[in-house]
């Protein structure tokens, strides 16, 4: 068994106005070292999954199901205590927007110095210089004076280290970013990115990245899964996603991706509408009102909900339109448009 | 532990309610008989014992006399105050030329000498007033206390923009020469044509006018000795200097005062004080309930103020005959009633001021000021308790009498009635009470009242007492009430009669309008003999009445508590409340 | 003696993405107003405030009917229900067929159809102050919100000295010393003191309510479509109340709401202490002022301070629920 | 810093200077406006039986009833800078800054009767605001914690009823059972000063205690559930989750930080005005406070009173907001002053 392993996992949200699927019998699985890229518009159920993962979700208000194998040991039905003591040592997560992620309070040294002081019995001394190491490794300068700043005078990529450096200061071996570059500038992200892979060689920790945006996985990911209304509409390699995509929403996203040399305003196949209700999800597969190829499944998409299929070599793809349709569709018809530009 | 008295028993009634709205029981049922509880050794006094007779009497010395009251009075300075409760109490420590007897009832309205040997001498057909002072009376210091003392105080006390509280007799009735302003402002004036000390024992008084009474000015607190050098002003509130057998030892103003004996004081030179209790403990500003409540339980013995429990212990006293027991009901010398202007028409006309007197709900009225345990239906604006007083029986006193307001309001000429405005005092639920209680009645005769009422503090001064406002506002009906000075016609009637008081604002004769009364107000005052004069008193209230222009409701009662362990209690004819001269404690 | 507004259970905070769906997307096409309405719908506690906030209105409308059915005159004596010695009602309450909630000590008057009529004013007053407070505050906020600059800080510091006065002893007085023009004005009488009350509670009232404005105001300022009708052309009068108040009704209703229940306590305060309406009007505050003195009968005291709880409650719990309906993450 | 708060006291004093010529217009302009002449005003202090008409007028012109308003109300503050006469009669009496002016009707100057009611407003004040912040927190804590539990629901119906309830119904219910009929707590309107005797002390004011806290206790309970609410969805709390902290440590260290702030803020405005006199609870266990002052002082139509404590319950609220704000700086290191 790999190292992280989902297993039909299921977290649902009974509401007064009804039940919400955030994340509708996800699979996948992750070895240490190795990058997973979960890339998604924002509703897609990636992040519930990530704070699944780290047994986050409190209060009973959510429902789990389905198994979740870390390094051997499930979590799912593990005690919230258990799982508390794994959090942060085991496993760690970036946040999305740092500046609201860290308590205005407390100075980041103290964040640090706390997160380093739950899981490691050491005097307040070596964890703050502990917490200053880490500071300058995520490329703070002047770290043994940064440290004792509140977040709110740190700049957004300086924030975002410091929230790595917290992330990171328990070395855990698997880390989750959360969308660890959409509050920053596009500089500011090509350096982050940089520093997170790094880190990762580094710690060899085994590293989720949940993004809407495929640029920021593109470089990074091993593998790539694609999230669509709770559920995974393609799973591949990153080559598998980036050079064969099968599923129409993921040439949407591809289309959608900026790239350097083209205006990130201009979209070759926009995804029109918006994503799915998870309450009442569109019948069939979730993606039909907004699919481009959907009439020639033959209104089957509108009745019945796809099957993850594999297409080849380990390549899972939710669509009802017969595989080589849709290699014709990418090679014929959507590549061209993309590389035309 | 003062305040963690036994809960008063009675309460249970009003509770027993309060638990669970049910009918039936408690505070109601008035004459409920119920001697079960009676065994427990109360006294064997009854109800109104108080009232002809001495309660308790005892000569035994000690102890501390506790008294209470809600609100503090004007001052405790003799020159500066004007409360009966004050001229009740301000006698343990000032001695004033005369006093009224202690006594009960009618007794205590007599005048024996006290600082003076004798009552006074009248010569120049009662212009000049003359009174000779005891031997051997010190003030609280030791020094002795001359005539000089006496006119100082009487003196001092005329400057009344410093002592704007007590009363104005001497200002109005003395001969004092013009140039004279105050002891402050002009000390060095000459003032022997007003009063004379031709030796340190003897006081002259001469008056403008003659004035058969001026005994009762005699025993006003204001003839209290003061010594000159010990004068402060108004400060001298803050320690008045005693001349009777107790004085004060804290003044804490609007919380406490407490007295101790005056070691200077001789009984050889007092034969009216017993000087009982060895300390007195005056607390002020006591919550009204609670008050009750301690004189039930024990904690307190006099409820200074002498005007009577409040509603809410009526109620319960009546459905507890122990409690009943140690009640007195006096008839004070206090009418409650109502002026009808005639300033504004249609009340310019006697009918129509006549068709509202028909028209009261007399019995309203005096529910409204409490029932009959808190006033007697008055059927003249002099209280019974008056010297000259009469019986009058010009109107009916039932619950009004619709036919004869109707055939007055034919003969005023306004057959289906006017409106007209009422006034009274905000602050004061009977007077409002009262209000509404006349509204109603008048109704029925078409006669219809708006009501306004004003805080106390500028009843007179801006509202009711000040015929500009009363004219522009068409206020036909001011709710008023007086009470005496002391028990004399003239101590009762002159301010509130007489129309040559009437000023522009402050009046508190609000409507009598008659050269008739004013006239014999001049004869009665002149008359040297008591009793003639009295009669005359009389004859002023009837015509006061057949003018109809007052409206009388009720003479005030109050339900007294007699504290427990009280000896020498009973009711003073004078203050028609409890003679605080002679109190003891057991 | 405001009873605070505050914040209570918003939706499933912890999933912000399942709440942009939860909050009916635009998929279902659902109005905001409706999903309010919804919402509002399905709490039940709200719901009955709001029934009973209505049945007291209805009660305050037709009281002469009421009372003309279960009671008698307000005004009216009835000194045979009196025992003559204590002046309290015979048998303790007065409480019966005759007299659902018995009678006044001393006259005898009814107590329910004083109650009653006590909801006239009291609602009245209410209503008619807090509308005061809205418009000043509302237009006050927005003009200070909106313009910023020297007319915030002036605007802003006049709420600061509002805030700091002493409210109660302030419409203590005011209400005494108006009163003294009575003389010089047209109206009079009740008229004349309730449009006082009025004046007085609402005049005091109105920074609260422009504080929340005017911070609601600074933020709309920033949106888009401001901006876009600026960039229309369009000038301050026109964008304030075009755009910017639409976007105010919410905050605006809400706190409304909210404020009516404060002022019913604050009449209610005001005539406890013996300002406002003249007598025999009856006031709730007024019957309790009156019931102190007669404690061992409590059920006179008893219906008007229900009353006024009753009345303030219901208001509190419609005022909670709209709130939560309409704007979920609402925080003071 | 220090240049913020000398703007901010600054400020207070302007503040106190408008709300002192508003209360002077109040108590000294309008009516005249309304036709009352400088007599009426002088013959309100006159005694119960009235004095005569050149009495009057000689108090009036002693009282500078007659000078210009501005005079009068320079005059007035001249007597808060450095002080005052006043005329005993016998002599002339000086009352030394800051002189609020001198009573005509209890002959006594304002100040040191202002001292002498201050103590009782304070005990009152703080003793309940201990209570309340107690009880309401925790309550608002625990309730937003369990979250629609039955506890939350009682508890928040009991909040909610608490602050629907006129305290002055509530005061008199817990008086006639808690002190007439039981005998347990102290009858209204006693008080003992705590220095002579604070088993008393606390014993005359429970009642009072109780009965004030309930009802703020109700709303800061309202507040405190709020606020937790919403602090415990913020993200630093996930982050903190995130980091593996041990729930308690989550609530109280992150969650509390965050959520008592801006009951900071409010508690501070609530106790200033509170020390300006809790009116009502005053007037209803009739202590003898500031509130009550006000109160009296206003029925007997007593200018000095009136403007004194108006003044004073005024510079509460003034300062109370100054140490909230400085209160912020320290706790919020996001707010910066100057």
């Amino acid at each position: 068994m790999s190292f992280l392993e989902l297993k039909d996992l299921r977290i649902h949200f009974p509401t007064d106005d009804g039940l919400v699927r955030s994340v509708d019998g996800l699979s996948f699985s992750l070895e240490r070292g190795r990058t997973l890229g979960i890339v998604g518009e924002s509703g897609s159920g990636k992040s519930v999954t990530s704070l699944g993962i780290l047994g986050l979700h409190k209060g009973g208000r959510a429902r789990i199901s389905g198994e979740i194998w870390l390094d051997g040991e499930e979590l799912v039905g593990a005690s919230q205590e258990h799982v508390r003591r794994l959090r942060g040592k085991k496993m760690a997560m970036i946040f999305q927007d740092p500046l609201s992620a860290m308590h205005p309070f407390y100075t980041v040294g103290d964040q640090i110095i706390e997160a380093y002081r739950i899981h490691n019995d050491v005097s307040k001394k070596v964890a703050r210089k502990h917490a200053v190491d880490m500071l300058g490794r995520v490329g703070i300068p002047q770290p043994d004076r940064r440290v004792d700043s509140y977040p709110h005078e740190f700049s957004g990529g300086m924030r975002q280290r410091a929230m790595i450096a917290m992330a990171l200061s328990c070395d855990p071996e698997l880390l989750i970013a959360d969308e660890p570059t959409t509050a920053l500038d596009v500089t500011v992200q090509a350096q982050i990115l940089d520093l997170m892979r790094d880190l990762q060689r580094d710690f060899d920790a085994a590293l989720i990245i949940i993004t809407h945006d495929l640029g920021v996985v593109a470089e990074l990911s091993d593998d790539i899964l694609v999230m669509y209304g709770g559920k995974c509409v393609e799973y591949g390699t990153s080559e598998d996603i980036f050079e064969r995509p099968e599923h129409p929403y993921t040439w949407g996203l591809l289309g959608s991706m900026p790239r350097l040399d083209r205006e990130p305003t201009e979209r070759l196949l926009p995804i029109k509408g918006s994503p799915p209700s998870l309450i009442n999800v569109p019948s069939g597969c979730a993606f039909h009102p907004r699919c481009v190829f959907e009439e020639r499944t033959g209104g089957l998409a509108k009745v019945e909900v796809p099957e993850l299929l594999e297409s080849e070599g380990g390549h899972l793809v939710r669509c009802h339109l017969p595989a080589e349709r849709r290699r014709a569709i990418w090679q014929k018809e959507v590549k061209p448009n993309l590389e035309a530009s | 532990m003062k305040k963690r008295y036994a809960t008063p028993a009675f309460l249970a009634a009003g509770v027993a309610l309060s638990l669970g709205l049910s009918a039936c029981g408690g505070g109601g049922g008035g004459e409920t008989k119920n001697d079960s509880g009676s065994a427990a050794g109360s006294q064997e006094a009854q109800a109104n014992a108080g009232l002809e007779s001495v309660v308790n009497p005892s000569d035994k010395k000690g102890g501390t006399l506790k008294m209470a009251i809600t609100e503090a009075w004007d001052s405790i300075d003799p020159g500066d105050t004007y409360y009966g409760l004050s001229w009740n109490f301000s006698r343990i420590y000032g001695r004033p030329l005369v006093t009224y007897k202690p006594a009960p009832g009618q007794g205590g309205r007599e005048l024996v000498p006290d600082l003076a040997e004798s009552l006074g001498k009248s010569s120049d057909d009662g212009k000049t007033w003359t009174y000779k002072l005891r031997q051997g009376v010190k003030f609280e210091d030791g020094t002795p206390i001359t005539s000089k003392d006496v006119k100082y105080a009487v003196l001092r006390q005329l400057d009344k923009d410093t002592f704007v509280n007590g009363p104005t007799y001497f200002n109005d009735w003395l001969d004092l020469p013009k140039d004279f302003k105050s002891v402050y402002k002009t000390p060095d004036v000459n003032t022997d044509s007003a009063i004379e000390t031709p030796d340190d024992q003897t006081i002259v008084f001469h008056l403008k006018k003659a004035f058969s009474g001026f005994d009762n000015f005699a025993a006003l607190p204001a003839t209290v000795p003061v010594p000159k050098d010990k004068d402060t002003g108004i400060k001298y509130r803050q320690h008045p200097v005693a001349s009777g057998p107790y004085m004060f030892e804290k003044v804490e103003e609007g919380k406490q005062y407490t007295l101790v004996r005056n070691p200077n004081w001789d009984q050889a030179t007092d034969p009216i004080r017993k000087a009982l209790p060895d300390r007195y403990e005056v607390s002020l500003g006591v919550e009204a309930n609670d008050l009750d409540n301690r004189i039930v339980a024990g904690d307190l013995h006099v409820d200074l103020a002498g005007t009577g429990v409040q509603a809410a212990a009526v109620g319960t006293i009546q459905a507890d005959p122990q409690l009943k027991n140690r009640t007195d009901n006096p008839t004070g010398s206090r009418t409650w009633y109502i002026s009808i202007l005639g300033d504004n028409p249609p009340l310019d006309n006697v009918d129509c001021r006549k068709a509202i007197i028909y028209g009261a709900d007399r019995v309203g009225l005096q529910n409204a000021y409490g029932g009959q345990l808190a006033g007697e239906i008055a059927t003249g604006l002099m209280p019974p308790s008056i010297g000259g007083w009469k019986k009058l029986d010009l109107y009916p006193t039932a619950t009004g009498d619709v036919e004869k307001a109707k055939a007055a309001l034919q003969a005023c000429g306004k057959p289906e009635g006017f409106e007209t405005v009422m006034t009274f005092r905000s602050d004061r639920p009977k007077e409002q009470a009262a209000a509404e209680s006349l509204q109603q009645a008048l109704a029925k005769v078409g006669i219809k009242l708006t009501l306004k009422g004003f805080p106390t503090s500028e009843y007179f001064s801006s509202y009711a007492g000040k015929p500009a406002y009363t004219k522009a506002n068409n206020i036909g009906l001011a709710t008023n009430g007086w009470s005496a000075d002391w028990n004399t016609g003239f101590g009762f009637m002159s301010q509130i009669v007489d129309s040559r008081v009437v000023r522009a604002a402050g009046n508190y004769n609000l409507s009598v309008r008659s050269d008739e009364i004013d006239s014999l107000i001049d004869q009665a005052n002149s008359e040297q003999d008591k009793s003639k004069s009295d009669a005359i008193w009389g004859q002023i209230d009837q015509k006061v009445m057949e003018g109809a222009y007052v409206l009388p409701e009720v003479w005030s009662k109050g339900l007294l508590l007699r504290g427990k362990g009280l000896t020498n209690v009973f009711v003073s004819g004078a203050w028609d409340m409890y003679d605080y001269l002679n109190m003891g404690v057991e | 003696m405001s009873a605070p507004l505050d914040v209570s259970g918003e939706e499933m905070r912890a999933e912000p993405e399942a709440v942009a769906k939860a909050g009916g997307a635009p998929i279902q096409g659902r109005s905001l107003g409706q999903i309010a309405w919804m919402r509002l719908k399905r709490d039940k506690v709200a719901i009955t405030g709001g029934l009973v906030v209505v049945l007291l209105i209805l009660v305050a409308i037709f009281a002469p009917l009421l009372v003309g059915w279960f009671g008698h005159p307000p005004n009216e004596f009835h000194q045979e229900m009196i025992d003559t010695l204590t002046m309290q009602p015979k048998g303790g309450s007065g409480i019966g067929k005759d007299f659902l909630f018995g009678v006044e000590p001393v006259n005898g008057r009814d107590l329910f159809s004083r109650v009653v009529y006590g909801a006239r004013i009291s609602l009245l007053v209410a209503f008619f102050a807090t509308l005061l407070s809205v418009v000043i505050g509302t237009v006050m906020g927005i003009v200070a919100g909106y313009f910023g600059g020297w007319v915030d800080t002036l605007i802003s510091r006049a709420m600061d000295i509002f805030l700091a006065f002493p409210l109660l002893v302030f419409a203590l007085s005011l209400v005494g010393v108006l009163g003294q023009f009575e003389t010089q004005l047209a109206v009079k009488g009740d008229t004349l003191r309730i449009l006082l009350l009025i004046f007085v509670i609402g005049f005091f009232n109105w920074p609260y309510i422009g504080r929340i404005i005017r911070g609601q105001t600074l933020s709309l300022r920033e949106r888009e479509f401001v901006d876009a009708a600026r960039s229309l052309g369009a000038r301050g009068p026109y964008i304030l109340f075009r755009e910017v108040l639409p976007n105010l009704i919410a905050p605006i209703l809400i706190y409304a709401t909210l404020l009516i229940p404060t002022n019913v306590l604050f009449e209610a305060a005001l005539s406890f202490l013996g300002v406002g309406i003249q007598p025999p009007t009856a006031t709730w505050g007024g019957m309790l002022s009156a019931a102190v003195k007669y404690y061992t009968v409590p059920h006179f005291m008893f219906f008007p301070g229900m009353a006024i709880f009753i009345t303030v409650l219901a208001f509190n719990l419609f005022g909670d629920g709209l709130r939560d309906a309409l704007d979920p993450k609402s925080s003071r | 810093m220090v240049s913020y708060i000398i703007r901010r006291l600054i400020a207070a004093v302007l503040m106190l200077v408008v709300v002192s010529i508003v209360t002077f217009s109040i108590f000294f302009v309008i009516p005249r406006l309304a036709g009352v002449t400088t007599i009426d005003f002088a013959s309100r202090y006159v005694g119960s039986k009235g004095a005569s008409a050149e009495t009057v007028a000689a108090i009036a012109d002693k009282l500078g009833f007659n000078d210009p308003l501005v005079v009068q109300y320079g005059r007035w503050i001249k007597g808060i800078v450095l002080g005052a006469e006043y005329d005993t009669g016998a002599s002339v009496e000086h009352c030394p800054a800051p002189c609020l002016g001198y009573s005509f009707i209890t002959k006594t100057p304002v100040w040191p009767e202002l001292l002498d009611r201050l103590p009782v407003t304070v005990s009152l004040a703080i003793g309940a605001s201990i209570i309340w912040l107690i009880a309401g927190v925790a309550t608002g804590v625990v309730s937003a914690l369990r979250r629609g539990s039955f506890f939350d629901r009682a508890a928040m119906g009991v909040a909610l009823a608490g602050v629907s309830l006129p305290i002055f119904f509530t005061g008199i219910i817990c008086l006639v059972f808690f002190s007439y009929r039981f005998g347990i707590t102290a009858p209204g309107g006693s008080y003992t000063a705590i220095t002579e005797n604070p088993g008393e002390w606390a014993y005359d004011l429970i009642l009072p205690w109780i009965t004030l806290a309930f009802l703020y206790a109700a709303s800061y309970a309202r507040l405190t559930r709020a606020g937790m609410l919403e602090t415990m969805g913020e993200d630093y709390i996930r982050t903190a989750r995130a980091k593996g902290l041990p729930e308690s440590k989550v609530i109280v260290k992150h969650g509390l930080r965050g959520a008592l702030t801006p009951i900071l803020t409010i508690f501070g405005l609530d106790l200033g005005l509170l020390l300006g006199g809790a009116v009502l609870t005053e007037s209803t266990f009739s202590l003898p406070g500031l509130g009550k002052y006000a109160v009296q002082a206003i029925q007997s139509n007593d200018l000095p009173k009136i403007m004194g404590v108006v003044l004073l319950v005024t510079l509460f609220v003034v300062l109370a907001n100054l140490i909230v704000d400085l209160l912020y700086a320290v706790v919020d290191p996001r707010v910066r002053l100057g």
